[in-house]
């Protein structure tokens, strides 16, 4: 079964190759069915190992031919299947199916149809290249291919110029990331004489390697990891990023690319967890990441910003649970987290749709009755973002924070604080987009409407998966009772380290009644702020409410909230979304550019035009390196 | 000293100082003039040399051909007064310098280098037509037909460049 | 005559060609006017002639003094070829002087 | 024998072709010249034949000949706009001929007088082509210092190949060579100045810095096609010759005093070209300028890559021209096109490009693309190979260096790329090429595309 592998990347490929060269001469009811309908079989394809992998869990190398062989230096085109490669492959042809399905609905009135499911299934065939590769390189390729076409979607939109800078932003940090994972890729073939998993696995078991090497190596795959997963401080280009269609931020920018960190992390994990210091390195930019964000979206107005904020700090959280050891639990967290987050920014684009583009929260509220279907799978994936159980996102962010708590008390309590804050934006969002009245002028008001079909049945399908996809990975407390084993520890065991910490039962059991206590407080509290109080947040020209206001409505509980919590945080939240991301990290990178161009209009001018300066520059540098020369001799 | 180096001494020493007013000298073609007396100086050496057949080929394609080719020139465009505008101080010195820099690096690069004399460097008559012709066309066959390509293509487009364009 | 090779060291030949080698460098340096630059670079390949006919004198090797006839051919190419890209400037600008050329920059 | 006699009775036809008056037959017959060289190449492979000591037709030689002989075929059908536009069509084809026959000899040279000549050959009809647009003062300015500064390093060129012949009494490569295993009669001095001031003559011909000065101020005056020409097979000759030399003489001096020093110049060199190209590149804002000084940077790429002289070196650096040339080409011949119709060569020619011709603007990004780097084009693996061997060898630092310079790569292709797909285009009118070219092009980008996704296949054909 698992022969058939090739068939997977190669559906997409075949589609993106027709729609692309037949350019926009193929009917759109054609493209329709063709670019959906080849990530479906894929999908089903890829459901067919997957059972045979249940059945029989192994890795299996797949040699497709010998890509090419120069001197040592060898690469096979071969794909390897094995739990962690076939699980996500599962997600990205899953997701990517209902995503393209959403995007015939979504995309229906665009002008460049056919580009748009172009691209979109070469994203598919790159990331499927990157997760099925067996070797750094075709990891690489599928790793730079995503990019490239997560670039040419943020940049579809093109008639905005915003769009183009933020798309170049995009492409400009993923570069930086791409940089370290290529000197990395390198250095390990330098230091193992082979880029294929299997061999170097297999040394990093036997042969006594040095350290810091594997510590170098391990911190240059971060760095890639970094970029392409946005964390500090490559993150704000993901913010940006949301300039694209709705429809690939779901996809890219929150159910497959930016995962691919976590899956190089997850799949060196044989090579990362021999690096202690690299670990720590881990864990603390994810949770810096995660709580960074995490503030910034409790006061974002935009739909899509907060949940591309939102997805940094799940990303950091689940960089933080690796960091930790916990390797499975953070793949767990990425299958749940592609669910719900999928869901969120369809249901978001929804929003969008029937808003007529307007994505300021602010307008929005009360469109709970008028699109009934988008509101309650929206309200699935926010319970599920949440965790609470039994949906999806319960089991996993509990285990994550399970084994964060065993490592470290310090970043378990960081990490609870981000899932509360996570709890908090996300009913934030829930009650001001679906609550109360509609804020909208009339003429948007009088156009609010559900959406077609097709792009409600992919939210319900993927309502579904967000209530039941926690069942795949019971959690160790519950599992024990119910004689279900954590599965998937276990169906992962032969792809990435198992965690060795055991944790008490009672333990986790209170950790859970804890966490669960705190979001239940916390839901409440949203609730009074935004329905009963029904408070919005103030336009952005507006003054602060003063102290006379705060008497006559008399909530004092909320506003005692309001000025010890809310008001520190939102200062916080501005300050680090003004100076840390904006005049900080944005500064830095655009400075070393500022820096490269200010250089390059310098040594310009080396280049004057004059014979005789040329002549003279050559004759002078002759003699500068001929002065090693007469050192030597 | 023998008389061979004093004849190198004077041939060096006339060889220099009318490559220096090549240089320094204003008008174009009193430099083409200095220029050939350094080729003759250079054939002299030749002749010191033992190489006879090229000292006369020198003068016959240097100050015969490509110097009656640097006056036609200079005629034609009229350039045969010292209308060349003055470079400033500052370019000169530095170009001096850096002259002055390259002579030293060289020279103190090659300070002390030895060349092995061959037996058969006692051989005097390496220089005379008959070797020469021998090992041309025989050992320097290919270079030599080559070169016609050269010489092809110098002439394709000298003309190319010179004819006036005929629309 | 025969004996030249005994009575002159062959460092004597290296210093002069690379002497005069330096001079015609110093007059590329030194000139505007194109034709004399020209000359000056003339001068530079003579140098390297002279050392060429002394090395082959030196090392009683025939290839070197043959080697001088492709440099001269080479330099008499080159000497029309580049003439003739003059006479072109010369027609378009009226002027030799190399230091009016410097349109193209930065 | 038979591909010098071909390449050189080329040029000739093309000259007889203007006494009887059939210039319509020259175009044809030049590219079935062409094919039938490579053909003849491939047939060779393995025969290491020897013409007159002088040449030797090994698999590095034959290597090098294909190459140049497909660039020189796409670079015919690209610039067939440029010679029908000509009045002297068969003076440009036959230079253009003879300068191939430089190329040829600097890939197979085994004796210093042909790398002079080959040299020479080479380069004079490309003093000429640099100034074939005789009008216009700036190819005038740029044919000229051309000439003058390349006269001036031939100058130097010949300065080290009579320093090598006084060191070691041989002109031939093998002696020079083995004179430094049987060191009697060698004078060490000598040949280590020699060999530096052979560097630094084709330091220069590759416009690497700080000999590069010529070349942004030439690549941008030529007429468009020549520039092609020059950043693509004036190149390619260069590098062979260099390569030879390199690999067949200077490497074997590797125990000397001397070779550390040369090393570190040599590095110096590579190094510098790599940032200094990439770096003033990346405030350029005439295309062609632009696409200049990324060729230099590329020039020191490849020559970092010589540097190492790994077992493979003969592949990487072969793979690397072809990739580069191939994206070179395609840039150029879309530049060409464009900047016709609008009569400009600044960036903003560029501006929605995609609007106004998909098949332009796609056929350049994947040139630009692989010029940048990203995989799975060609221009990818080229690099790849290159770091591969540079980190092999222990220079960490020089691999790093090479890399953030070309980050600075992206960043300027890219702003071209941006220009064809996130502007809106100055000029509206869509831009019509023929089916033909189209067909060209698409089959060019997917040479690119091939070369990268089957490295093996490449390196078998040939190695």
């Amino acid at each position: 079964m698992e022969q058939l592998i090739y068939l997977i990347p190669l559906f997409p490929l075949i589609s993106f190759l027709i729609i692309s060269l037949s350019g926009s001469r193929l009917p759109k009811s054609i493209t329709t069915y063709l670019a959906p309908g080849s990530i479906f079989v894929s999908f089903v394809v890829a459901l067919l190992i997957f059972a045979a992998q249940i059945s029989h869990p192994q890795a299996v190398t797949v040699p497709l031919f010998t890509w090419f062989k120069v001197g040592e230096f060898h690469a096979d085109f071969s794909f390897l299947v094995d739990a962690l490669s076939i699980l996500f492959t599962l997600v990205i042809t899953g997701v990517g199916f209902l995503i393209h399905v959403y995007s015939t609905g979504y995309m229906h009135d665009e002008k460049d149809y056919n580009r748009y499911f172009s691209y979109l299934n070469l994203f598919v065939f790159f990331m499927l290249l990157l997760v099925l590769g067996d070797n750094f390189l075709l990891m690489f390729i599928g790793w730079e291919g995503v990019g490239l076409c997560s670039y040419l979607l943020i940049g579809f939109w093109f008639r905005n110029s915003n769009y183009a800078s933020a798309a170049k932003k995009a492409f400009v940090m993923n570069r930086i990331g791409d940089f370290g994972f290529l000197l990395g890729t390198i250095l390990i073939f330098g230091v193992f004489g082979s880029i294929n998993y299997h061999e170097v696995f297999a040394q990093v078991g036997n042969v006594v390697v040095d350290g810091k090497l594997i510590t170098w190596i391990t911190i240059l795959l971060f760095i890639g990891a970094v970029g392409k997963s946005a964390q500090i401080p490559l993150f704000t280009w993901l913010p940006d990023a949301m300039a694209g269609p709705t429809p690939v931020s779901a996809l890219i920018h929150a159910a497959t690319m930016v995962t691919a960190g976590i899956y190089l992390v997850a799949r060196c994990s044989a090579l990362f967890s021999l690096s202690t210091y690299t670990m720590h390195v881990i864990a603390i930019i994810g949770i810096a990441t995660a709580f960074l964000s995490a503030t910034i979206a409790l006061f974002q107005n935009d739909i899509k910003k907060v949940l591309a904020y939102s997805t940094v700090s799940q990303l950091g959280l689940i960089f933080c649970a690796l960091g930790c050891g916990a390797f499975s639990a953070g793949v767990f967290h990425v299958v749940t987290h592609a669910f719900f987050k999928a869901l969120l920014f369809l249901g978001a684009g929804s929003v969008i749709h029937g808003m007529s583009g307007d994505q300021d929260i602010r307008n929005m509220g009360g469109l709970r009755k008028k699109m009934p279907i988008t509101f309650y799978t929206f309200l699935i994936a926010t319970i599920a973002i949440s965790g609470i159980p039994p949906f999806a996102g319960f089991f996993s962010k509990d285990q994550m924070l399970a084994e964060i708590f065993a490592v470290n008390k310090i970043m378990f309590v960081l990490a609870l604080l981000v899932s509360l804050m996570t709890v908090f934006y996300m009913f934030r969002l829930l009650f001001l987009t679906f609550y109360g009245e509609t804020r909208a002028n009339d003429i948007v008001k009088n156009h609010i409407h559900e959406s077609p079909k097709s792009m409600t049945i992919p939210l319900s399908i993927l309502a579904v998966l967000s209530v039941i996809g926690g069942f795949i990975g019971f959690p160790h407390a519950l599992g024990h009772e119910l004689h279900i084993h954590h599965w998937l520890d276990g169906f992962l065991a032969n792809a990435v380290k198992p965690n060795n910490v055991e944790m008490h039962l009672n333990t986790e059991l209170l950790l859970m009644a804890i966490t669960l206590v705190l979001i239940a407080v916390v839901i409440i509290l949203a609730r009074n702020i935004f329905i009963s109080k029904k408070s919005i947040p103030q336009s952005d020209e507006a003054a602060m409410p003063l102290l006379k206001e705060v008497i006559y409505y008399k909530y004092y509980i909320d506003e005692i909230y309001e000025a010890i919590i809310v008001k520190p945080l939102n200062k916080i939240a501005g300050f680090l979304r003004d100076y840390i991301e904006r005049s900080g990290i944005d500064a830095v990178v655009n400075g070393i550019g500022n820096s490269v161009v200010n250089w390059s209009q310098l040594l310009r001018l080396t280049q004057t035009g004059g014979l005789g300066f040329y002549v003279g520059a050559m004759v002078i540098s002759m003699i500068v390196l001929l002065l090693f020369l007469i050192l030597k001799l | 000293m023998l008389l061979s180096q004093y004849i190198f001494l004077f041939l060096s020493f006339v060889a220099i100082i009318s490559a220096l007013m090549l240089v320094l000298d204003k008008n174009p073609v009193h430099s083409v003039l200095y220029l050939i007396i350094t080729f003759f100086a250079i054939a002299g050496h030749y002749l010191l040399l033992n190489a006879q057949f090229l000292a006369v080929v020198h003068i016959i394609v240097y100050a015969g051909a490509i110097m009656v080719l640097f006056l036609y020139v200079i005629m034609m465009l009229n350039l045969n007064k010292d209308i060349e505008p003055h470079k400033k101080n500052i370019p000169k010195v530095a170009a001096a310098v850096a002259a002055g820099l390259l002579l030293l690096s060289l020279t103190a690069l090659v300070n002390g280098a030895e060349v092995n004399m061959l037996p058969a460097a006692r051989n005097s008559n390496i220089g005379l037509m008959d070797n020469l012709g021998k090992t041309l066309f025989k050992e320097y066959m290919l270079p030599f037909e080559i070169s016609s390509i050269l010489f092809l293509s110098a002439m394709v487009g000298a003309v190319f460049l010179s004819k006036k364009e005929i629309h | 005559m025969k004996e030249v090779i005994i009575g002159i060291p062959i460092q004597w030949y290296i210093f002069l060609s690379i002497a005069l080698f330096c001079i015609g460098v110093l007059g590329v340096l030194f000139r505007r006017n194109a034709i004399v630059i020209f000359m000056c670079i003339e001068l530079m390949l003579n140098a390297v002639n002279l050392l060429m006919v002394a090395f082959s004198r030196y090392l009683g090797d025939t290839g070197g003094q043959v080697f001088v006839f492709f440099v001269m051919v080479v330099a008499a190419a080159e000497v029309s070829v580049g003439l003739a890209i003059l006479m072109m400037i010369y027609r378009n600008t009226k002027s030799t002087d190399i230091d009016t050329l410097n349109r193209l920059k930065w | 024998m038979k591909e010098l006699l071909l390449l050189s009775g080329l040029g000739v036809l093309a000259l007889v072709a203007e006494i009887i008056n059939a210039r319509k037959l020259i175009y044809p017959f030049v590219i079935f010249g062409l094919l039938l060289n490579i053909g003849l190449c491939y047939h060779d492979l393995g025969s290491n034949e020897s013409i007159y000591g002088m040449l030797r037709l090994d698999n590095a030689a034959l290597a090098f000949t294909i190459l140049f002989s497909v660039i020189a075929l796409v670079w015919f059908i690209m610039a067939k706009n440029y010679f029908s536009d000509e009045t002297n069509i068969s003076d440009h084809f036959s230079l253009v001929l003879f300068s191939l026959v430089g190329v040829f000899l600097l890939s197979s040279y085994t004796h210093l007088s042909m790398l002079f000549l080959g040299v020479e050959i080479l380069s004079i009809p490309v003093y000429i082509l640099a100034g074939s647009d005789k009008r216009n003062v700036y190819s005038n300015e740029a044919a000229f210092k051309y000439f003058l500064l390349g006269a001036f390093a031939s100058g130097f060129l010949l300065l080290g190949i009579v320093m090598v012949y006084g060191g070691v009494g041989s002109f031939y490569i093998t002696q020079i060579a083995a004179s430094a295993l049987l060191p009697y009669g060698l004078s060490e001095k000598l040949v280590a100045i020699g060999l530096v001031l052979i560097l630094f003559a084709f330091a220069f011909k590759m416009s690497a810095v700080p000999f590069h000065f010529w070349a942004p101020d030439v690549y941008t005056g030529a007429p468009t096609s020549i520039t092609a020409y020059m950043s693509t097979i004036v190149k390619i000759g260069a590098i062979a010759g260099f390569y030879r030399l390199y690999v067949g003489v200077v490497a074997v001096y590797a125990q000397y005093d001397f070779f550390s020093s040369y090393l570190l110049i040599f590095l110096i060199i590579a190094l510098l070209t790599i940032v200094v190209g990439n770096v003033i590149a990346a405030s350029q804002s005439n295309v062609k300028r632009l696409l200049a000084y990324s060729s230099i940077g590329h020039a020191g790429f490849i020559i970092l890559g010589i540097a190492m002289i790994s077992p493979t070196v003969n592949f990487t650096t072969w793979y690397y021209l072809l990739a580069y040339c191939l994206a070179n080409i395609l840039t150029f011949w879309v530049l060409i096109i464009v900047s016709k119709q609008d009569n400009a060569e600044d960036i903003s020619v560029f501006n929605g490009l995609v609007k106004r011709n998909p098949i332009l603007a796609g056929t350049m990004t994947v040139g630009l693309l692989s010029m940048a780097g990203i995989p799975p084009l060609g221009g990818f693996f080229a690099k790849y190979f290159i770091l591969l061997d540079v980190i092999g060898r222990g220079y960490m630092m020089i691999a790093i260096i090479a890399i953030l310079a070309s980050l600075i790569g992206v960043y300027y292709y890219f702003r071209i790329i941006i220009a064809m797909f996130a502007k809106n285009p100055i000029q509206t009118a869509t831009i019509e090429i023929g089916s033909f070219t189209k067909l060209l092009m698409i089959l060019v980008s997917c040479l690119l595309l091939a070369i990268g996704i089957a490295p093996e296949y490449v390196y078998n054909l040939i190695f």
